[in-house]
């Protein structure tokens, strides 16, 4: 049993706000992902989840019972610390093992829990190595391994998978994926890689500067952002976004006008506006692509081609001095100075208010 | 030769003597001469017989006059190197001495004895340790009794000093509660009084909990040493909160991360304190002078310490037993010291 | 039953009334005879602690048995002969009961008096001759200057840091500690007098600097170790050094005891000693009273005294003589048989001191403040103020 | 590495019993917990110090105060007069407190400025002295346990002989000379010179209890993690400054100690020097225990109160002292608490 | 100045030996990045390189000088540690400005760089915090500055951004790669993020467990790979890689064919070859569409689709059991269990001998 639901949470240190009002309803064996910015009070959420902090204000429930000032130890979770927080002087076995000889497991079970986890993440080579041995990765690795060994309530995951390798976090991702199918514990995971969240997460929790921004699946944030904030944070690269003007406003669809002779017309409801005001059109970089012919296009300046292999990254300037961030597939050999002409299509834009709000979909 | 020269030029870095490593030496053999020194005199010296102890100016080896059977004469003679009228430098035997003239016959020719003025001879001297110093004493005392006594109330002490004092540092370093500041300004205040001062105090407190003539009551009045209290909540101060974070999401209870996270952490602030709290009761003097006063209850420092009379104090036996004394205090000394090791707290972190 | 007995060492002493006790314990297998050698810090810090208390052992051997007089059991009544106990040791029970009292504590196992060492070689070298009869402090301090001069010892003399020492001399001087009402009087000439000598001599660099000047308050410092080495050709300390001085001089300089020299009012050292005692807190009065019955036997004090070369205070052995010193030294019998023959030479001032309450406090201010002088710190006019004061802040207390 | 082993394995025999009690001991502290939580907790640990140092420590110094306040030469409380503050009022009694002589108790004051200036001067240079002890024997040097012992050494002997060797060492015809004099240069009667009698104490007490806080020191040396130093080396750092720095503020919580118990410890300087100089010559290096001592214990009319009135002032600026040194070290503490 | 050449470096911590006899050249203003299972010993290199460590046996020189035996602190190097070792007693400005005091530099300087510095990693607000209060990414921030501040010879950089959002990452990303190209220090770099070594590195070294697999420039690493590891490793998510047999081979083409009916015709000199032995043949997920119609083709069923946003992760098992990865532009509706048909070119796969290395290209 996992459901666990925060109330008004806020935390302060000192005078610091680091979380205001936070309102959040886990179900249980919802598997929810935080991300925000750096230092935006994702660790310190957690923190209070853990019940090794205590927020200032607010609630905290776990299956209905009010947790807030239950102590940490019997709260029954699991956390991976983002510092790993290994015991320094025992070996990576002990480490593993220490959680499981608190609750008096047999030491059989132990051996096998460990077994399973080691083999996991791969550090059964380095079962008898202390902490100082190990290397970044390793270290990682065995933090998350003493969370996976127990069986707990909830799993707190800090950045799990920060310091791993392209093929090893795949991997991580898929068994922490797995083991959520497997056991369905609740999970609450915080993450800065944008493909973790996308692909593990039932809903992401976007967090600004100690606020929720938005919560919701993983697609439907990355295809209705509900603002600005989240539109910009959710997909990588990040979305161009236009400065534009309200030309016409109806309940089915909105057209705006901006530099160069853009004139778009996207779905969406655009009844509380007046015509003049300003908003933003976002499109992302993946949904533009060269060439000419389609509902807007412009011509601009190659800055820099960047070459991930499969995609080329294109900054570029428009000739109204509009950057814009293009990904196109394949490896391109347009070169720094080239011209070249960009299409979108109207259906992929994101459409903002002047206060940054998304504008609502179309009436029916 | 080559590792000798290995040895000494061995430096931090691998490149260069810097003038840190120069300092370093300096200091290294300046600490032999002068914290070693006086130590190995000590030693020394605890063979010296009573006479070369207040010998001017010292020696440093313990010297005795040598001694030869001379022919005729039923004790053995003492032998010096006199210079002759003539310059000539000889060894004799004398056989007696009356006023400043010596009366002395030559070893190999017994018969003719030869007058000297005192001013003309020097004993001739070689290296003799007068173990009896060691001998006497031990034989005399209880040495048994006292040591297993002495082993006793150092190994109690010091467990109960090591557990209750890193429990209280553990509240005081890692709890924050009202008052905690108090209770740490009264421990460290009370750090102030030395015992001789409260001697008296302390002997009826001891004498009214019915601990008089117990070697409980040599033990409890000393374990609660504010210094030791001190001196670990000092230490695990630096022990990061992060690790205690953790062993409380595994389920540790509070008792298990003060016995299982912070006491192996804290090692080598408690070898320190291991090693103090054995030499203090081990060398423990004044404090079970006053408490036992039965003789089957004496600590060896109790016990030895007889030598050290009114009028007279006989320095070659307290000599002799402090370095029997101080054996184990070494030993122990060199066992846990290999603990005061390099902090590992951090390498747990990222 | 058992007996417990606290014993204190300067030498061989333990050694001897063990061997004496287990002679004692064969004849009365019945008591058994525990002899706790302890520090002598112990008798100091510890017995009187015990003794307040109400505790302590069955039999100790204890200097400052005036002050701790209270304590002490009565033998008188228990005694089978207590003449012989009045006869042979009544001189010295005045030192170790109550002011008035006419209890019998215990007897004492050593007589000590001050007295003076020269050393007989350094001034054969220097072509001395040594101060005879009836000499006086002045006569002995230039003797030994010109000695000091001849053989370039580092001073002429040296007197133990310790009021006790000094106070033999004061007497010979004149002094008298004692007031009229049996508390202590003012400084008074006699002391003034030897004072400033002995200041004087300081300041010349006959008196050794080391003993006196090099230490504050009331500690004791022996200077016994540069006699020994030679460092000095007179030495005024007392009886008890002479086993002390015997082992460590050895064959290195004949040395002979000189008595005190003399000063105006005569040539008085000053008795002291240390006495076994009976506590009065004992629970098995009767085997205590058995154990110094022996050990008071006349045969008994002889043998001690001869095996630890200390004086007897035994008036019957000391009559008959003819102790048998257990030496080999030829040095230490004419040293003890001249200490022997110098107690009878003290004045009754300094008789009268062993006895008196006040004497410690008297001691202890004069050491602390002529020291003071002697360092340059105060004048000697201060000093007198000084210790006057220091005396009655004493009694006050001690009221 | 026998030898290791062996030792090792000894220790776990040592330690085994006490294991098994801490195991013994889990569940009902656990349930404790439950019942009061980790403020409970907090009690738990520290009830058993707390209550020994109560009834050891805090009890005899009630009782001390109160003697301070009798007179008279019994030594138990029971059988002394009250005499309230007079004690006190003697050993203030000054015509001018700049000038001992003019107190009444003049060795009380000469005492007092005795040991303030031995303070002064033993701390710092105790604490220099052990604070390069420990940074040298804290480098990878060949034969650290022998080092670590060589500085040690000395605090293993009682002071009582601590003070009598260096007493033969720099007595006149002593040690010190007989090697002064062989090597050429003038010998000198070190211990009735006022100001060598005063250097002496104060180097024969940091030669006797240096060791001590160096194994301090080193101690909380080894604790400061490698990877400062590390940083700091690739920031082209200089030995001194990275001394200065780095090892300085993170040794602050062991450096307190160091000063505080050096503090203390000096304060209460007397044996050693009781047997080395006697506190002269003179009275220039009588300091405060010997005083007391002497008033209260060694001679023989002894006045406790007194003694405990003195003891109780020592005390009292001890405290005074201390509270500066924490007040300063706190500051500086909390930056060596690592998150 | 910064070149450096490593020869023959080995490292071993007691009997276990991390690297094995390392040769590099780095060109002075190169960047290089430096990639790897987790443990393979890419810290250990870069300690060596800071003077931090010595080598067991080898030779470092850096501008032709032997410093091997030199000091860190002599060597100039600046570095950003994986475990960040800010200064915990000091206050964020004051960790920055530790190491410019060093050198004496002018306070009014010292506070223009740090200033400069807090900007660019945008911790302006936290310069009087002491990094106990910061968050993770905040620390990482400030280990970066420390030594971005400094104007050493050679940066040596440990998974540096690991702990920052997207976001950040791509903008201090950006800022790491205009210093670089305004400084022209030489840069090495550790990182785990493909995206970060492809846009930052002029070669990127590829290591496993100790040793050097291939070194190139990123595109020459990502299309044509030297061996299967380094195929497997470079290209997120990895090559799909097929066990087929040789039928053909000739100096410009060899011709393989696998389970299902496979035969390609791959360009690649084959003349060393025996038909019928064993060969691997790489198809990067990129390289895959759906449909039919290419030099080969196969149908599968989607085990697992994973939506990314811009495009989706089918996770699909071919008819005999291959297991493949398909990158699909866009969001695909495919649901798992469904089957589909995946079509690649000749042209896209790469042909691995027996021995796992890359086939020459084509005789000329
Ligand atoms: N002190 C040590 N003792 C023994 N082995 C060690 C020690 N330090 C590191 N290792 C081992 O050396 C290998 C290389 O470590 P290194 O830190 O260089 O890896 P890395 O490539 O940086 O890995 P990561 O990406 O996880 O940080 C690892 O397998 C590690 O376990
Ligand atoms: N002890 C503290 N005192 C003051 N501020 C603090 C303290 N600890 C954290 N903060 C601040 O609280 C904010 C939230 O920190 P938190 O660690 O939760 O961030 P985060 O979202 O986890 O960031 P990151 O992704 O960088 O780890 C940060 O701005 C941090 O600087
Ligand atoms: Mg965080
Ligand atoms: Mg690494």
């Amino acid at each position: 049993m996992g459901q666990i639901t925060l109330s008004d949470i806020q935390r302060a240190y000192g005078n610091v706000k680091v979380l205001h009002d936070i309102n959040l309803d886990i179900a249980d064996g919802e598997f929810v992902v935080l991300v925000g910015p750096s230092g935006c009070g994702k660790s310190t959420l957690l923190r209070l989840l853990s019940g090794l902090d205590k927020p200032t204000a607010g609630r905290i429930e776990i299956d209905g019972k009010d947790v807030t000032q239950v102590s940490a130890a019997d709260r029954g979770l699991a956390m991976v610390f983002q510092s790993y927080a290994l015991y320094p002087h025992m070996s990576v076995r002990q480490n593993l093992a220490f959680g499981l000889e608190n609750i008096q497991m047999p030491k059989a079970e132990i051996a096998e829990r460990i077994t399973e986890a080691a083999r996991m993440l791969e550090i059964t080579d380095y079962l008898d190595r202390r902490p100082g041995q190990l290397s970044g990765g390793q270290k990682q690795r065995v933090a998350i391994g003493r969370a996976v060994v127990r069986n707990p309530t909830a799993f707190l995951l800090d950045e799990p998978l920060s310091n791993l390798d392209a093929e090893l976090r795949i991997s991580t991702r898929a068994e922490i994926s797995a083991l959520h199918d497997r056991l369905k514990t609740t999970m609450i995971y915080v993450t800065h890689d944008q493909v973790e969240a996308m692909t593990l997460a039932d809903r992401i929790v976007v967090m600004r500067a100690g606020r929720i921004e938005q919560v919701g699946r993983p697609l439907d944030l990355y295809n209705t952002p509900a603002n600005l904030f989240v539109a910009g944070f959710i997909g990588a690269p990040r979305m161009n976004l236009l400065p534009v003007k309200i030309a016409e406003a109806g309940p089915q669809s909105v057209r705006v006008e901006g530099a160069g002779g853009l004139s778009i017309m996207v779905a969406a409801d655009g009844s509380a506006l007046q015509p003049g005001t300003d908003a933003t059109l976002g499109i992302r970089p993946h949904d533009i692509r060269t060439g000419t012919g389609g509902d807007g296009s412009f011509t601009a300046t190659v800055d820099l081609m960047e070459a991930l292999g499969p995609e080329t990254v294109a900054h570029a300037t428009t000739d109204d001095g509009q950057k814009i961030l293009a990904v196109l597939n394949g490896q391109d050999t347009t070169k720094a100075g080239d011209g070249i002409s960009f299409a979108f299509d109207a259906g992929r834009t994101h459409l903002f208010d002047a206060e940054g709000q998304r504008l609502p979909p179309p009436r029916t | 030769m080559s590792r000798v020269a290995e040895f000494l030029t061995r430096r931090r870095g691998g490149s260069g003597w810097d003038w840190t490593d120069i300092f370093t030496w300096v200091w290294l053999i300046a600490g032999i001469f002068v914290m070693f020194g006086p130590a190995v005199w000590l030693v020394l010296s605890s063979f010296k017989t009573p006479a070369a102890l207040a010998e001017f100016p010292p020696t440093v080896l313990p010297m005795a006059t040598e001694q030869v059977m001379v022919e005729g004469y039923d004790n053995p003679l003492e032998l010096y190197s006199v210079s002759m009228p003539d310059g000539s430098e000889q060894v004799l035997a004398q056989v007696r001495r009356v006023g400043t003239i010596a009366q002395m016959v030559d070893p190999d020719a017994p018969d003719e004895i030869v007058k000297v003025n005192i001013a003309e001879r020097t004993p001739q001297r070689r290296v003799a340790f007068a173990t009896e110093n060691y001998v006497v004493p031990l034989e005399q005392n209880d040495f048994l009794l006292y040591l297993r006594n002495s082993v006793f109330v150092t190994v109690m002490a010091t467990i109960i000093t090591l557990l209750t004092n890193s429990m209280a540092a553990f509240a005081l370093s890692k709890y924050r509660f009202r008052g905690r500041d108090g209770v740490m300004l009264l421990i460290v205040a009370t750090l102030m009084v030395p015992l001789s001062v409260i001697l008296v105090p302390l002997y009826s407190v001891v004498n009214a909990v019915g601990l008089f003539d117990s070697l409980w009551g040599v033990i409890l009045p000393t374990v609660a040493t504010p210094t030791g209290v001190f001196l670990l909540r000092q230490y695990m101060l630096t022990i990061p909160d992060e690790l205690l974070d953790a062993a409380r999401m595994d389920h540790a209870s509070e008792w298990q991360i003060y016995w299982r996270i912070i006491l192996p952490l804290a090692a080598p602030a408690l070898a320190v304190l291991a090693i103090f709290s054995i030499v203090w009761r081990w060398n423990d003097f004044l404090w079970p002078l006053v408490v036992l006063s039965r003789k089957e209850l004496y600590t060896l420092q109790v016990g030895l310490n007889t030598y050290a009379g009114e009028l007279n104090v006989q320095w070659h036996y307290i000599l002799a037993m402090t370095v029997v004394t101080m054996i184990p205090v070494v030993l122990v000394f060199v066992f846990l010291q290999r603990y005061i090791t390099a902090g590992i707290a951090g390498s747990g972190l990222k | 039953g058992d007996v417990r007995l606290m014993w204190y060492s300067d030498g061989v002493e333990g050694e001897v009334i063990q061997d004496l006790l287990n002679r004692f314990m064969e004849e009365n297998p019945d008591i058994n005879v525990t002899l706790d050698n302890v520090a002598y810090k112990v008798i100091m810090e510890q017995l009187p602690i015990q003794l307040e208390s109400g505790e302590g052992p069955d039999i100790a051997r204890v200097t400052n048995i005036k002050e701790l007089a209270n304590h002490w059991l009565d033998l008188r009544p228990l005694l089978s002969d207590p003449a012989y106990w009045d006869t042979n040791f009544g001189d010295q029970f005045d030192w170790m009961r109550p002011d008035g009292s006419d209890a019998i504590p215990g007897f004492l196992t050593q007589l000590t008096l001050t007295g003076g060492f020269a050393n007989q070689t350094l001034f054969e070298q220097a072509g001395v001759e040594m101060p005879g009869e009836g000499a006086t402090w002045d006569d002995w301090i230039a003797a030994s200057a010109e000695v000091m001069q001849s053989q370039q010892t580092p001073a002429a003399f040296a007197i133990d840091r310790s009021g006790h020492r000094i106070s033999g001399p004061n007497v010979s001087y004149g002094a008298n500690y004692i007031g009229p009402d049996g508390m202590p009087a003012p400084v008074d000439d006699g002391t003034k007098t030897f004072a400033t000598k002995l200041v004087d001599w300081t300041n010349e660099g006959l008196m050794l600097k080391d003993t006196w000047v090099a230490a504050a308050g009331s500690t004791y410092r022996a200077a016994a170790d540069d006699f020994i080495n030679a460092q000095i050709p007179f030495y005024y300390s007392g009886s008890w050094q002479v086993a002390n001085l015997s082992s460590k001089i050895g064959d290195g300089f004949d040395w002979v005891a000189t008595g005190s020299p003399c000063g105006t009012a005569g040539c008085s050292g000053l008795k002291g000693g240390a006495a076994l005692v009976a506590v009065k807190y004992t629970k098995n009065q009767d085997d205590v009273v058995k154990v110094m019955e022996y050990l008071s036997r006349e045969d008994v004090v002889k043998e001690f005294s001869e095996r630890t070369l200390f004086l007897p205070a035994h008036k019957g052995v000391i009559e008959k003589g003819g102790l048998n010193w257990v030496t080999e030294d030829k040095n230490v019998g004419p040293a003890l048989d001249a200490f022997v023959k110098a107690s009878s030479e003290t004045l009754p001032a300094a008789d009268a001191l062993p006895a008196w309450v006040w004497g410690n406090a008297y001691y202890g201010a004069l050491v602390t403040r002529i020291s003071q002088v002697m360092a340059g710190e105060m004048s000697l006019d201060d000093a007198w103020v000084r210790i006057d004061q220091d005396i009655a802040d004493k009694v006050a207390q001690g009221n | 590495m026998a030898t290791r082993s062996i030792s090792s394995r000894i220790g776990a025999v040592l330690a085994a019993p006490v294991i098994w009690l801490a195991r013994l001991l889990n569940l009902p502290l656990k349930w404790w917990q439950g019942m009061t939580g980790t403020g409970g907790m907090a009690a738990f640990f520290l009830a058993p110090n707390m209550a020994i140092f109560g009834i050891f420590v805090l009890l005899p110094l009630v009782i001390n105060f109160a003697y301070s306040m009798t007179s008279g030469q019994a030594l138990f409380l029971s059988d002394r007069s009250y005499v309230g503050g007079e004690q006190y009022a003697r050993l203030m009694d000054c015509g001018n407190y700049l000038d001992p002589t003019t107190c009444r108790e003049d060795l009380f004051w000469i005492a007092l400025r005795n040991t303030a200036l031995f303070v002064v001067v033993q701390v710092s240079m105790m604490t220099v002295v052990a604070m390069i002890t420990a940074l040298i024997l804290n480098r990878e040097i060949r034969g650290r346990g022998f080092w670590r012992a060589v500085f040690f050494f000395p605090v293993l002997l009682s002071p009582v002989v601590v003070g009598l060797i260096w007493r033969w060492i720099l007595q006149r015809e002593g040690l010190l000379n007989f090697i002064l004099y062989n090597v050429g240069l003038e010998p000198h009667v070190w211990l009735t010179d006022r100001f060598y009698s005063f250097v002496a104490t104060v180097g024969v007490s940091v030669w006797a209890h240096m060791g001590f806080y160096t194994l301090i020191l080193l101690a909380g040396l080894q604790a400061i993690p490698r990877d400062l130093y590390e940083a700091a080396e690739m920031d082209g750092t200089r030995a001194g400054r990275v001394f200065w720095r780095i090892t300085l503020p993170l040794l602050m919580p062991n450096l307190l100690v160091v000063i505080v118990l050096a503090l203390i410890r000096a304060v209460q300087i007397f044996d050693e020097a009781y047997v080395l100089t006697g506190g002269g010559p003179g009275t220039s290096t009588l300091y405060l225990t010997q005083y007391i001592y002497e008033v209260g214990f060694a001679s023989l009319l002894r006045n406790p109160g007194l003694a405990a009135a003195a003891s109780i002032i020592m005390g009292l600026i001890l405290v005074v002292l201390t509270l500066i040194q924490l007040g300063l070290g706190r500051r500086n503490e909390k930056a060596g608490e690592r998150k």
